[in-house]
């Protein structure tokens, strides 16, 4: 009936406030809005997953963490040798072994 | 003809939740863990809590959706736990649940036709219509049967192919809109008789009078017009057409001439092409021949529909060659009747 | 009139059926969807947050590109020393102190 | 409710109304749950997109596995050649180069 919607307005149809964190459609577009310190906030249960498309995202958020240490830890320790540094070591050791 | 689905199951839609009111933000909802359903929202509602179905979906319109509410709804009052009624029991065959016309102009604007109960359920001509800002639910019944029909739109989108249909069926959204084991099918021919075609739901008679309560009648002798579930007070007029009787030109010339007078304002008046068997000297049968049934019903003991079929009958007999009439007669729930021809 | 075939088409006249964004249950996992060319989107106001578990998502998003950067400035400058060269460089340096 | 606890019992006389999603608001923040082992899906068609602000999530996404690649061959053959290493090296294959 046309006029339930009009009625579900008045109940409704309050303007939202820029704080309230929401899920709306824009013409086709399905955008979540947080609002002004408020979160939108997607909880699995322990075993469950977000899935963006076929990609894990659970999985991806976690390998940007580890991406993050294993970084750190080559900033501080370096990664693996570099190959023309290994060989001018090996050329730099024989050319000194008999000293 | 156009046949469009009554009952939708959009959020906004008061009807659909027990306590009669749409839910807001200091509202608890439930929808039942096993409720099927596609919900068609079209607006923004405050949440506090929405238990969700495990298999459902909500369609969100442009500017519909959902926001965390704030616990301050003003007018919504202290909360109250509102579930969203089970939308399963709704029934294709049940002709209370369609509305008929002429045109989708008609559709939109109200101007409905009356029906016989089994032309009140789709036709295998018609174009079947679901509102665009909607969803819905539809049971089409047991039987494993196909129910073929012209054409469905399904929030705006027109199917008219077997295929795509088929597909569509098939699709999340479909499922959930449409069940039972009857496949609604697609793709049959519009009627192309300007006389106007059978319906052919007399093969569904038992499933659609099933939904129908017939209401006790008084008057002198109740009429059965072919095609209806119950007997009822007014009159029944039949028409013998010939070359060039059209039935929608028909429609409309007595549209104009006498439902729009005042004094036929509560005539409801439905148009069918029928089939009746004709018997040799009224015992036995040799043979179906196709006609005209107008059925008229006024609500009341019948004396304006036999008014008006007077009036039809008249005017079938002074204009009958220009209209395609060979012969025109009536019989009234008073006892009276008359004929032309 | 929200009725019928007409009432649907967009006011540029195309069928909006398809396009229409959905938040569905599917045997209870909960999915949201678009239409064709429709997007997903999360907009975060400056103090609002979309998180993912305990996640941060405009965080860890922000640590990715955080993460190429330092993955390219290690391709061209390298990272740390590792252990074994600055051992060898040392021996080498030793080795040669008196040349 | 009195009725449904019996009526959410499955086919397999398992209790299904915690397999419900919900949606809901705690304390003004937005919030989506599933219950046990249920994912929770992002899904757009071939060419829709996820966006985060500005930020396109599947290109990220993929960024995130660039990176850990990136990472785990700067882990095995190193990264560029620090440059105190190079000048080490140099240094000591000036002092040698007469060996």
């Amino acid at each position: 009936e046309p006029g339930d919607a009009a009625a579900a307005q008045g109940r409704n149809g309050r303007d939202i406030s820029s704080d309230q964190p929401r899920m709306l459609s824009d013409n086709g577009h399905l955008v979540f809005t947080t609002g002004d310190n408020k979160e939108i906030r997607f909880q699995t249960s322990a075993s469950g997953r977000v899935k963006v498309g076929n990609e894990d995202l659970t999985l991806l958020l976690s390998q940007i963490k580890t991406n993050k240490d294993d970084i750190d830890n080559i900033k501080s320790h370096g990664g693996g040798v570099p190959p023309d540094i290994a060989n001018k070591l090996n050329q730099l050791d024989t050319r000194t072994s008999s000293l | 003809l156009y046949k469009r689905w009554i009952p939708d199951t959009n959020y906004e839609n008061e009807t659909n939740w027990d306590k009669g009111a749409v839910p807001c933000g200091n509202d608890v909802v439930r929808f039942s863990a096993q409720t099927q359903v596609s919900v068609f929202v079209e607006s923004a509602h405050a949440v506090r809590e929405t238990r969700l179905p495990v298999d459902g979906e909500f369609i969100l319109n442009s500017g519909g959706g959902f926001y965390a509410s704030d616990g301050r709804e003003p007018g919504c009052g202290p909360g109250v736990a509102t579930r969203f009624k089970d939308p399963g029991s709704l029934r294709w065959f049940d002709p209370a649940l369609w509305q008929a016309a002429a045109s989708l102009d008609d559709l939109r604007r109200g101007r409905f036709l009356f029906s016989v109960h089994e032309e009140s359920v789709p036709c295998r001509w018609d174009d079947v219509v679901f509102r665009a800002l909607s969803s819905f639910r539809v049971d089409t019944g047991s039987g494993g049967s196909s129910v073929p029909v012209r054409a469905v739109s399904v929030r705006g989108k027109v199917f008219d192919g077997r295929a795509e249909f088929a597909q569509y069926l098939s699709s999340r959204s479909g499922r959930l809109q449409f069940h039972g084991s009857s496949a609604v099918t697609v793709g049959n021919p519009g009627c192309g008789d300007p006389s106007g075609c059978e319906c052919g739901n007399s093969a569904n008679r038992r499933r659609i009078c099933s939904s129908v309560t017939c209401a006790s009648v008084e008057c002198k002798k109740p009429l059965l017009p072919v095609g209806h579930c119950c007997e009822v007070c007014g009159a029944i007029v039949t028409i013998r057409y010939a070359a060039g009787f059209d039935l929608q030109t028909y429609r409309q010339r007595i549209h104009h001439l006498f439902l729009v007078l005042p004094k036929y304002k509560s005539v409801q008046l439905g148009m069918s092409k029928v089939s009746r068997s004709r018997r040799l000297m009224g015992i036995v049968p040799f043979g179906a021949s196709p006609e005209v049934q107008l059925t008229l019903l006024d609500g009341e003991k019948g004396a304006e529909s036999e008014a008006l079929a007077w009036d039809v009958v008249s005017d079938a007999r002074s204009h009958g060659s220009v209209l395609g009439i060979a012969g025109a007669e009536f019989r009234a729930s008073s006892g009276g009747g008359g004929s032309s021809s």
